[in-house]
């Protein structure tokens, strides 16, 4: 047995993870992106169908390599989104997810910010990728919940490096 | 955290038709005949101090020795040779830090590297005292490397500790074979053996062995906690790692409580009077749902070594594709109680460190899945687990759908 | 020893018509409720282990969670202010040993001369890491001097260690002002209070005290054994004094165990719902007791104070010319079940060091005789008690015959 | 609670400590010596009525300030005694009198070596207050179970100035 923590979910966590809402790969998505890694034991990919009229959500969906809170935090940001113009969409926050969710464990946090992290990549992609023109409300630098991806694939690597023979 | 979520979310989480709890590792019930031998003790008997010189105190003293003796006798030590402790995580904590009082010039411990944390953090909190750990590595089936424990020998070598089986992937260790290269190269070595999850499994004769120190825990055999015993060697003066009163025990300052003495005598009563039984009814049961799991799942990869080299308890396998704290959750769900070695388990967010060291990448830690078996199991748990788990295993990896890993 | 010879021991020992137990200083049975609180946890709930995410890790993380907090609210602490340890001697160990790590430049450690040897122990074992134990006196009553405490405080102070009420004679230590005499001084000194024998006596409000550590026991109120507690205020990170696993509890490493928290928090349901009448009752008993000995018996002395300055539950008399070893087995032979603080009965044959520090000639040590109340005593064993004591006494009298003393 | 010790006496010790044999002052004594103190908890008296002639014990008894394999010691070493001559009694040994009682437990060893230490005082006493004939067998120096009883007496007199206020 290793180092272990209580996680004491509250009940929305277990309902989205019995009942995930919007899961699954998006055949039709306009654009789609990664965040996490798997030796860190945490992937999300968000999917997004786009308006590109209107710069807004059609549909979104997710798939989810991670525990619990990582996909009800995934399920949890696509009902967030819902048909949000992706303005609207980059705003939402980790915290946003983890109020939705009834709080979530204090060492889970990183789970909410994973959901975010990916969303923000993908937001980013469709304005590099295929809707070129960038918005003035999209950030050069990139934002305290995308960072928190980038932090634990760093991490990811690093445990790579230490842990496989 | 509110404590009332927690109710809502044993609501929202339900009950399945049956349970079956597999998590012996992390937390047990004791057996009836422990409990009914426990029970006067709380109530009516033993209730005197062993210590005090009165007819209650006296039927106490009594009582310590007889049932003392029963449990020295399980390892074939003598009364004198085992200490009363208040966990296994203590008697560990005990041979380590003790070891560095009886000999203050040595300052390097080794360890394996799949020992449990209680040994491995007891010895770095010695980091302060100059006190330096080495960790002997392990083979992909969790067997220590005795070539490089014999070379990693040397005058300033205090102590060696190596478990007698893996707790989390079953691996039976040479312990005999170390303990043979260790005493040949220097007498004055200790050497331990944390015997916790081997208790009751294999044979273990520490007289025999000529072990230095040895861990045996009540509750791995059924018996309660916050009872367990450290073998000491004759002629080792150990001192207590904190201080009291003395009493009758003197490693653990007032630790005797004879309901719980007598659950632990009672649990090991039951485990050697029935050992071959009990172990051929488990190992049948382990080899059935290991390999059942891996016929009927696919990508399912064993843990540890197979057949006798495996610890007859135990079944740890990796669902390659699942994420472990979602897989507890789900078969918890189906009423399969099980633990993982999955960072999103861990408080530092890292994989066990058992398989990592057995050269499991990260994500192979991540599906991994431990469940163990008592004479408490069934052969009907273990067919409604074959039944059960390949639904749980194929809804997890619809989550993971096509993410690549 | 033979175990055997215990045996006919006892058989020689025999039963006298009626058992009255007092000794519960050194040893208690539970209460019937608290077994039955106990009992589920042993059998079938609550063996999960809280740190691990299934139904029945979460059942027991719900169970521990809410019961802990009946606990700390016994004490108006919070449930994160309270650590649960093994034993009352852990906590004082904890709290000593925890306050070095803290703080490594203060080296003084100031406790009252009649604090628990778990104290006193823990202090003086770190003679080596440079620590130095002064002890300050008492009044023949067993008061700490408060002058002399603030005369010893300074800036190389680490920690005052003040227990709440002594074990053994009973007197009620002025807690309150002493914390405020070395907060007065200096914030940065750490104020312990050992409350195993005062918890459940005397309130305890130990957020109001402001006081950093306290130590609460289970046995002390008819809980099961190898479960305490340890406050620690509210900002102060203190370590643990051996390592393991981290689980839900972080000071003690794997001390979790839902049936005996199950049973200390049921104990403290019944002491302090019943709080004022327990008292009472015990307060009654108490003096009807040693009023009715020093009545009924020549040259009886009372150890402690008397009054509301002394603990309701108990009862400490010295009986001039007898020599408390005998008196314990005389009296026990009557059924009538107590302890003394006798060179006699300790192993290092020295009289007990509360006794001597109140000012008692070893003489008069060697003749006290301490009685416990709880609420399971009754009036009846008080009159036996009255009744067949003084021909103990006689008897033993009778033997000494004409020595002088 | 004090360092305590678990203290299983073999049944002798509880039979004589119930039933002592040779218990109480001897008004017509010929003799009498102490030894131990109050201070140790520990005080003995042994009485003996010696007939002149045969050098040889008519009687003896004890009184004891002790614990009860004190009084058991005491009350088993008068039994020794019987009527031995003063040579043979001499010649008991503590670890005659400890065995008689089952064997005392290691920590009370120096009850048995109290009482004998009492009755090689008497027999001292005898030879140089009652009947100034020393015989050769009475050694000059004081034997080992002598000097335990001094040892004890010693150790009163340090506790007293310890703990004495
Ligand atoms: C091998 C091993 N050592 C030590 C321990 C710690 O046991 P305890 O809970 O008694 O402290 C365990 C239990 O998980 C174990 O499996
Ligand atoms: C005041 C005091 N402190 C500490 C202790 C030690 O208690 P425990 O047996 O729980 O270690 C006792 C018990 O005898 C006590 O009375």
């Amino acid at each position: 047995m290793s180092s272990r923590i209580p996680l004491p979910y509250a009940p929305r966590v277990l309902e989205l993870f019995r009942n995930p809402q919007n899961l699954g790969h998006m055949k039709d998505a306009t654009v789609s992106a990664t965040a996490g890694s798997p030796a860190c034991g945490d992937i999300i990919i968000i999917y997004l169908k786009i308006n590109d009229e209107t710069e807004s959500v059609i549909k979104s969906s997710f798939e989810s390599y991670g525990c619990a809170s990582n996909i009800a935090s995934a399920s949890q940001l696509t009902i967030l989104i819902g048909k949000l113009t992706l303005k609207e969409a980059w705003e939402i926050t980790w915290k946003q997810v983890s109020d939705k969710l009834g709080k979530l464990p204090k060492i889970k946090t990183h789970c909410g910010s994973l959901a975010v992290g990916g969303l923000r990549r993908a937001i980013r992609k469709y304005y590099s990728e295929v809707n070129k023109k960038k918005p003035d409300w999209l950030p050069e630098e990139i934002t305290k919940d995308e960072k928190h991806a980038l932090e634990e694939e760093a991490l990811a690597e690093k445990m790579k490096k230490k842990y496989v023979l | 955290m509110e404590m009332k979520s927690v109710k809502e979310l044993l609501e929202v989480h339900g009950k399945a038709e049956k349970d079956c709890y597999f998590d012996w590792e992390n937390g047990s019930i004791v057996d009836v005949e422990v409990f009914n031998a426990m029970k006067p003790f709380f109530l009516e008997k033993g209730y005197g101090n062993p210590a005090i010189t009165h007819r209650i105190g006296w039927e106490s003293y009594e009582f310590y020795g007889i049932e003392k003796e029963k449990i020295a006798n399980s390892i074939n030590a003598d009364s004198v040779n085992l200490a009363l402790t208040f966990s296994s995580t203590e008697s560990n904590n005990i041979a380590v830090i003790g070891t560095t009082r009886l000999d203050k010039k040595r300052k390097k411990i080794l360890v394996s590297s799949v020992e449990h944390l209680s040994v491995i953090h007891a010895v770095k909190a010695l980091y302060d005292q100059g006190i330096k750990i080495e960790t002997i590595p392990v083979s992909h089936n969790g067997v220590v490397n005795l070539d490089i424990l014999q070379e990693k020998l040397d005058e300033n070598t205090l102590m060696v500790s190596l478990q007698s089986i893996n707790h989390e992937i079953g691996t039976i260790q040479p312990v005999k074979e170390a303990i043979e290269i260790v005493k040949d190269k220097d007498e004055d070595i200790y050497f331990h053996t944390d015997a916790s999850a081997a208790y009751g499994r294999i044979p273990l004769d520490f007289l025999d062995l000529n072990v230095d120190f040895g861990t045996i825990s009540s509750q791995k055999i059924l018996g309660p906690k916050s009872i367990a015993g450290l073998y000491v060697k004759d002629g080792i003066k150990l001192k207590s790692i904190y201080e009291g009163q003395l009493s009758v025990e003197i490693l653990s300052p007032d630790v005797e409580y004879m309901p719980l003495l007598a659950g632990f005598a009672k649990a090991v009563e039951i485990q050697f009077n029935k050992f071959k039984e009990i172990n051929e009814h488990t190992l049948k049961l382990r080899d059935k749902l290991m390999y059942g799991l891996q016929t009927t799942i696919p990508r399912v990869e064993i843990n540890g070594p197979e057949g006798h080299h495996r610890a007859p308890d135990n079944v740890n396998v990796s669902f390659l594709g699942c994420e472990g704290e979602a897989l507890t959750l789900e078969s918890s769900m189906s009423g399969i109680f099980a633990s993982s070695g999955s960072a999103c388990t861990s408080r530092i967010l890292m994989p066990s460190h058992i398989l990592t060291a057995i050269g499991r990448k990260p994500e192979e830690a991540h599906g991994s899945f431990l469940m163990k078996l008592t004479r408490l199991n069934t052969e009907e748990e273990v067919n409604y687990t074959l039944e059960t788990l390949p639904k749980v295993i194929n809804r997890i990896r619809s989550i993971t759908g096509g993410i690549e890993l």
